[in-house]
């Protein structure tokens, strides 16, 4: 019982992760209508943005280790600490959560500037060429991360306070058990934060009630002579965000390397996919249906059956779902379906 | 006696609480041109829709020629030589004007396997004599090699037309194949539509244009909320108080 | 008619002349060694393949690396156990990819769009996942399918004395490494241009591309298009295990990554660089990437200090740091800046680009139009 | 030889000269029959000859190929007779003159192996038909040292592996032209066993999560067979997909499956995200069975750790090599390579400047390039000064065997670099094992 419950925790969590990225990635498909391959980067910039942040809180001065001699080898004491105490000490702590304030804002230039730059000239074209340019983008930007950065993935620790772990069984009554680490309810939290704010978003202000009738009908709302191109930077740099953020607050259980985002990009595109195109709510389903049957598809009663089903088993859900709903959980009809 | 070939018997059909055709029970006489007239909204493209199998009814059959239609994909009543003409034209936007007419007539002979470049060559260019003639026919022949995009709305509906010719269809369906067209244009599509008349093909026709219908028809028909409410000769049903009601009745919706 | 049959044999002839002096005309470049010259046309071919599904109907296979992959590994496996002669590897990787592309396209064809790539991917992921550690007993998995000395290879060994070390793939005694082996992926990656050139040309090729256009017309006039888009798919697929098996002609060895998703990438990648659709595009676009893979990635600093040495130091030194961010290591940034440039200022790819370049120049007249007019035929 | 800049080079030579005479290890009267015949890339009477250096340059192992990069251009520099020398000082025998190899100047060429069979295939195919490269070396995965490993073979270039720690590099996948100074999977087990019995005594159930590849299979095993060997239990051995990013889902089913050690036999980024996410689950607060939860990670790099963060710290694993090492070709290494770049040599770094400086000198020994000869003359070489006491090249598989690190992530790192601390260096008598039991052929000298 224990064990299912956990594996549903373990799911859910990285189901979130699944649908945070998907979440942008199918907003930008249904309403610009463009095959986004650089929206992996875009989480691998939020991440980074963490990693930028973090060195900056810890910019230190160096003692020099005295007993090394045949190179500089340092020992480093950040200046927050030095000038702070205990109060910067606690800073640099709770530096993984700060950068998020730290992210938005730099998330949505990057937005800004990728739309307005690059994505907008790229509507009326082939999907051929929205697929070469994006993947250049995609190429470029995590190339130039990892020249300033190296490959090496980078730690990130969450807050001291949030490193032990949760004693869920307790709170619903299955004893000591079932325990969960913190810092991933609070990645689980966040994301549902995250994506219920995206829904009232489209749900409850004009520009989502815009955003959404563009995902029913592009050419009419063009028609209605709404100035739909300004809207569209806002859709593109909300994506952004939300990848980014998503990124910040996965560095503690993923430490962050420049190539992240080619790795989650072919996920998320089966993740929206399956969710069925055009639909916000389908991705975030299929987010969280795929990253709970990859739990159980991970559990040792099964592999035991199935040896190396856990390493397929994203991709045959996916074909069994395409080839029984024909547009995914929840596709519209006409959406990227010629 | 007259040699019925259409049969639409008991067609209902409801997208969702909206019911588009309720019972409607048509007969098409074989050679002869079947208007079907109606207000907007009245269910007329869906019969067409029923028609070449891109609807499914929730009840009742449809045959042509003894033929069972429903329940069949598109490809395979094209097959038993039903065509249709879309209200706005399905064509091949990126390819030429002979290409766009050559493919339907290659569809039909199905033998695309023909790697033999010789035996390729000649029924290939024996098609492009026939998809020639055809696009003269529509008045079409001086732009063989433009591209099917670039055409006037007009223009790509004659196309369309002559795609449907190349069948050789013994049904030809026609969704307001004069909508959108001034006057000038209208005129040469009834022109058109008579000289093919007499190939002796069974037509079904809507249209909005009364100038055209009674050009053309040779029957007709009012469907209203779903329903035929009025069949018989053109002028039969011009002087019909119950179509009069019906229209004046649309209009006030 | 007879025009466009003039023109492309006069295309054909072009593209064989090309392909065939290849060592000739590419040595300035620094690509002509055996390896590099055989991977331009091995990825050539599949690259002319996948063209054949993406180009003519539209279908963007997100898989096709599967294919590349069962070829190979249907090679070495002949290798392995029949004979070293290279024929039967070719035509075992050719069948056995042709089976797969069957059953993985029957079910795919099934739905369009971005739903049939994504269901090509899932096929493929899933091969390359279980090739890589599941089927280790069959691909050998992370390492990779190689020959051993103790493979039966039991055609070979009625009438040849096994020699003390590894045999080699060979053509009736022909070795097939070095400029032997580029020349038999030469001729072959000729008969498949000209295969393409046939298909594009053929009313099968004008059928996929109706399809493209609009799959709703082809249906209502009477066309099944699924028997089509299969045999489209399975063509292009065959191709790829051409490819495949090709790959483990010149070397054999087999390993997993090559059906990895970004090899599929990989091939659409350089289908749109070269130009979708075009006859030559493709293969313009897979020796492009190919280049930048194997000969940017070596220059190093030495190198760059040699082509700048006649600048003064200082300058030198300059250039050499920011060159070398855009070579050795840093290939990959120069491929997405050239992905980029080509896409922004080429639209439709280099083949297509290259001819409004010289459209702008030739004007209107006649005689350019009817230069272009095979290639625009294919381009639709 | 506290100061190896005031050692004349010709006494060293003539020590080395002298050591080599007296071990016997390379006998020149062999070396001299062979000139005539002709090979492949001979470099003639050209005034250079090409090694190339084939290392990740891309993908998740970038740093670690470019660190390996660096030690070959500082080998080549020693080789050439630039700089301080380096290991060439404390090298013994060595028959290395410091004027290149057999005086021609040493050039070299390198490559992307992306850390894919293929790729790696197509850059050593590059260096060897375009750039004439003698000897290929470098590699940082297992897979991929045995693909060029066995492209050497058939082209009769030698092939001097880099980082790889599978057993079937000098096991079932041995050959004749390929060699590996690194040490393996299995001389990891022998040396992490007798530590791992003393640390956390006889009494432990241990569970393995394995990369589920040909590397993390050898590791397993000989872990097992080790761990077993003194009485452990397996609780039991999970694989898992490479690459996997998140691996919560394997790690939670060990909280409540009564182990009390967690092994995880992974390399690279799995490493560092599993034994991440392992610390996130709680694994090494928890009491089992009485005991202290803990976890072990067989093959450690100080990259690695690294990137692992807090999170190595306290955790037992073996290691190549060390720069904190201080017998003296180990300081005489990282003097001279800190001095170039600014901070100490990888294990991988070492491995790749050892195999160069090997290569350089049975190629002295030899008296010839001619691959034969050269490879006779580095079988069963035996050697010092390499920073891992003395070693030996097995004539029977090619695998070096020397001394084998044991480290701990250190709790309270001095500096930037001071991750690992060396718990115990084990004795080669220790690691050393019969070359049949991993099967293989080397195959012929002349191909």
């Amino acid at each position: 019982m224990d064990a299912i419950i956990i594996q549903i925790l373990n799911g859910v969590d990285k189901g979130a992760a699944y649908a945070l990225i998907a979440l942008g990635l199918t907003l930008v498909f249904g309403t610009l209508g463009i095959v986004n391959f650089a929206h992996g980067a875009l989480f691998m910039l939020g991440a980074f943005c963490a990693v930028t942040f973090n060195k900056i809180m810890t910019l230190s001065v160096k003692i020099k280790d005295e007993s090394v001699t045949l190179f500089d080898a340092y020992k480093e004491e950040p200046y927050l600490k030095i000038w702070f105490g205990e109060t910067g000490e606690a800073l640099i702590d709770y530096a993984v959560p700060l950068s998020i304030l730290f992210a938005i804002p730099i998330m949505i230039l990057v937005g800004y500037v990728m739309e307005r730059g690059l994505i907008r000239h790229f509507y009326r074209r082939p999907h051929a060429d929205q697929i070469l340019v994006t993947f250049g983008l995609a190429i470029v930007l995590q190339e130039l991360i990892k020249a300033s950065f190296g490959a090496n993935p980078i730690p990130q620790a969450a807050p001291a306070i949030l490193a032990g772990s949760a004693n869920v069984g307790s709170w619903i009554g299955l004893g000591d058990t079932l325990v969960y680490p913190w810092w991933r309810l609070i990645y689980l939290g966040f994301s549902g934060l995250i994506i219920f704010s995206v829904f009232a978003f489209l749900q409850f202000t004009t520009y989502g009630m815009v955003v959404r009738a563009g995902m029913r009908d592009r050419e009419t709302v063009g028609l209605l002579g709404i100035n739909i191109e300004r809207r569209f930077t806002i859709v593109f740099a909300l994506a952004a965000v939300v990848a980014g953020v998503a990124g910040v607050m996965y560095t503690p259980i993923l430490p962050p390397d420049y190539h992240m985002g080619m790795d989650f990009l072919v996920l998320s595109f089966v993740v929206v996919v399956v969710g069925g195109m055009g639909s916000l709510g389908g991705a975030v389903a299929a987010g969280f249906l795929l990253g709970i049957v990859q739990s159980f598809a991970s559990m040792n009663e099964v592999k035991q059956i199935l040896p190396g089903v856990d390493q397929i088993i994203i991709y045959l859900v996916a074909v069994v779902i395409l080839l029984t709903r024909p547009r995914g959980l929840m596709g519209r009809a006409g959406v990227m379906e010629e | 006696m007259e040699n019925l070939v259409l049969h639409l018997d008991n067609i209902q059909k409801s997208f969702g609480g909206l019911r588009a055709l309720a019972d409607v029970n048509l007969h098409v006489e074989e050679g002869k041109t079947h208007a079907i007239i109606g207000p907007n909204g009245a269910g007329k493209s869906t019969l067409l829709n029923v028609c070449v199998g891109r609807l499914k009814p929730d009840s009742g059959r449809v045959t042509f020629d003894g033929q069972e239609l429903t329940g069949k994909k598109p490809h395979e009543i094209a097959q038993i030589g039903v065509a249709r003409v879309f209200q706005t034209p399905e064509i091949f936007q990126e390819l030429s004007l002979i290409d766009n007419v050559m493919l339907p007539a290659l569809s039909r002979r199905d033998g695309a396997f023909a790697f033999n470049p010789h035996l390729l060559l000649r029924s290939q260019s024996e098609i492009r004599d026939e998809a020639e003639h055809i696009l003269g026919d529509v008045g079409l022949k001086e732009h063989l090699n433009q591209e099917a995009g670039s055409l006037s709305r007009g223009d790509k509906r004659r196309l369309e037309l002559g795609m449907c010719l190349i069948l050789h269809p013994r049904l030809l369906l026609l969704d307001e194949p004069t909508a959108g067209m001034a006057r000038h244009d209208t005129n040469q599509t009834i022109a058109l539509l008579q000289k093919i008349k007499e190939r002796g093909m069974t037509k079904v026709i809507i249209e909005h244009d009364m100038h055209v219908v009674f050009s053309l028809a040779d029957k007709v028909s009012v469907l209203a909320r779903g329903k035929i409410i009025a069949d018989g000769s053109p002028d039969e049903v011009r002087e019909d108080p119950v179509v009069k009601e019906a229209y004046l009745g649309g209009a006030h919706e | 008619m007879k025009k466009i049959a003039s023109k492309d044999s006069k295309l054909l002839l072009i593209f064989s002349g090309a392909v065939l002096l290849m060592p000739l005309w590419l040595a300035p470049f620094g690509a002509a060694y055996p390896d590099l010259l055989q991977k331009f046309a091995i990825y050539g071919i599949f690259a002319i393949g996948f063209n054949i599904l993406f180009g003519l109907t539209g279908y963007l296979s997100f898989g096709h690396a599967a294919f590349l992959g069962v070829g190979s590994y249907a090679a070495v496996w002949s290798f392995k156990l029949f004979t070293m002669n290279v024929l039967p590897a070719v035509l075992f990787g050719v069948f056995f990819a042709g089976l797969l592309a069957l059953a993985i396209g029957f079910v795919s064809l099934r739905r369009s769009g971005i739903y049939f790539s994504i269901l090509t991917l899932a096929f493929a992921q899933m091969s390359y996942n279980l090739a890589y550690s599941v089927l280790t007993p069959i691909t050998n998995g992370e390492t990779g399918l190689q020959l051993t000395l103790n493979d039966p290879r039991w055609l070979d060994s009625l009438y040849k004395v096994a020699g003390e070390g590894l045999p080699s793939t060979e053509l009736f005694g022909l070795k097939m490494s070095g400029y032997p082996g580029f020349y038999f992926c030469a001729i072959i990656l000729i008969v498949c241009f000209f295969i393409s050139l046939r298909i594009f040309r053929s009313p099968f090729g004008l059928m996929l591309r109706g399809v493209k256009s609009n799959q709703n017309r082809m249906n209502y006039t009477g066309l099944n298009t699924r028997p089509y888009m299969l045999s489209a798919f399975v063509i292009s697929g065959m191709y790829a295990g051409l490819a495949g098996s090709l790959l483990a002609v010149t070397d054999p060895l087999a390993g997993a990554e090559r059906m990895q998703w970004t090899a599929s990438g990989e091939v659409v990648l350089m289908t749109i660089l070269g130009g979708v659709g075009t006859l030559v595009g493709p293969m313009l676009g897979a020796g492009l990437i190919k280049y930048f893979e194997n000969i940017f990635s070596s220059f190093n600093s030495n190198i760059l200090h040699e082509i700048f040495s006649f600048l003064p130091d200082g300058i030198e030194n300059v250039m050499v740091k920011v060159t070398g961010l855009f070579v050795g290591s840093g290939w990959h940034l120069t491929l997405g800046l050239l992905f980029m440039i080509v896409v922004i200022f080429l639209p439709g790819g280099i083949v297509e680009g290259a001819q409004k370049v010289k459209n702008l120049f030739v004007s209107n007249d006649q005689k350019g139009s009817a230069e272009s007019s095979p290639e625009k035929q294919a381009v639709e | 030889m506290t100061d190896f800049k005031k050692l004349d080079r010709r006494q060293v030579l003539k020590f080395g000269a002298a050591g080599a005479a007296a071990l016997g290890a390379a006998p020149l009267f062999y070396s001299r029959n062979a000139w005539a015949e002709s090979f492949r890339n001979d470099p003639g009477s050209a005034k250079n000859v090409t090694l190339g250096f084939n290392v990740p340059q891309s993908g998740p192992y970038a740093d670690e190929g470019a660190d390996e990069l660096r030690a070959y251009k500082l080998a080549v520099k020693h080789l050439n007779g630039e700089g301080d020398g380096g290991m060439m000082n404390t090298f013994q025998p060595s028959s290395l003159k410091g004027n290149g190899i057999l005086g021609k100047k040493v050039t070299f060429t390198t490559g992307d192996t992306q850390t894919k069979s293929d790729a790696a295939r197509a850059s050593a195919k590059r260096m060897i038909e375009k750039d004439g490269a003698l000897m290929i070396t470098g590699g940082s995965s297992s897979g991929v040292a045995v693909a060029v490993q066995g492209l050497c073979q058939e082209s009769g270039i030698i092939f001097m592996a880099g980082l790889t720690h599978s057993n079937d590099t000098t096991g079932k996948d041995k050959r004749r032209y390929g060699f590996r100074h690194f040490f393996n999977a299995y001389m990891s087990g022998a040396a992490l066993g007798p530590v791992l019995e003393k640390e956390y005594g006889k009494e432990r159930s241990a569970y393995h999560l394995t990369a589920d590849y040909t590397w993390g299979w050898t590791q397993e095993e000989s872990m097992r067979q080790f761990t077993e060997g003194f009485g452990w239990q397996t609780t039991a051995a999970v694989k898992t997909p490479v690459g996997a990013g998140d691996f919560s889902q394997y790690i939670t089913p060990v909280l409540n499956s009564g182990a009390d050690v967690l092994i995880l036999n992974h390399y690279g980024k799995d490493m560092i995200n599993s034994l991440t996410q392992a610390v996130q689950f709680g694994l090494r607060d928890k009491q089992v069975n009485g005991k202290n939860f803990e976890i072990v990670v067989p093959l450690f790099s100080r990259l690695m750790a690294q990137g692992a963060g807090d999170n190595i710290k306290g955790i037992l694993g073996s290691t190549n090599w060390n720069w904190s090492l201080k017998d003296e070709g180990s300081s005489a290494f990282v003097k001279s390579f800190g001095a170039e770049y600014g901070n100490p040599p990888s294990m991988a770094a070492h491995t790749c400047y050892v195999q160069t400086l090997l290569y350089a000198n049975a190629c002295e020994m030899a008296g010839t390039f001619y691959p034969p000869e050269v490879i006779k003359a580095l079988e069963g070489f035996k050697f010092d000064g390499m920073g891992n006491g003395a070693t030996e090249y097995r004539a029977e598989d090619h695998q070096c065997f020397k001394d084998v690190l044991v480290v701990r992530g250190n709790q309270n790192p001095s500096s930037q670099f001071d991750l690992l601390e060396v718990v115990e260096t084990t004795p080669r008598s220790q690691v050393e094992y019969d070359a049949k039991i991993f099967g293989g052929e080397l195959g012929p000298y002349k191909v």
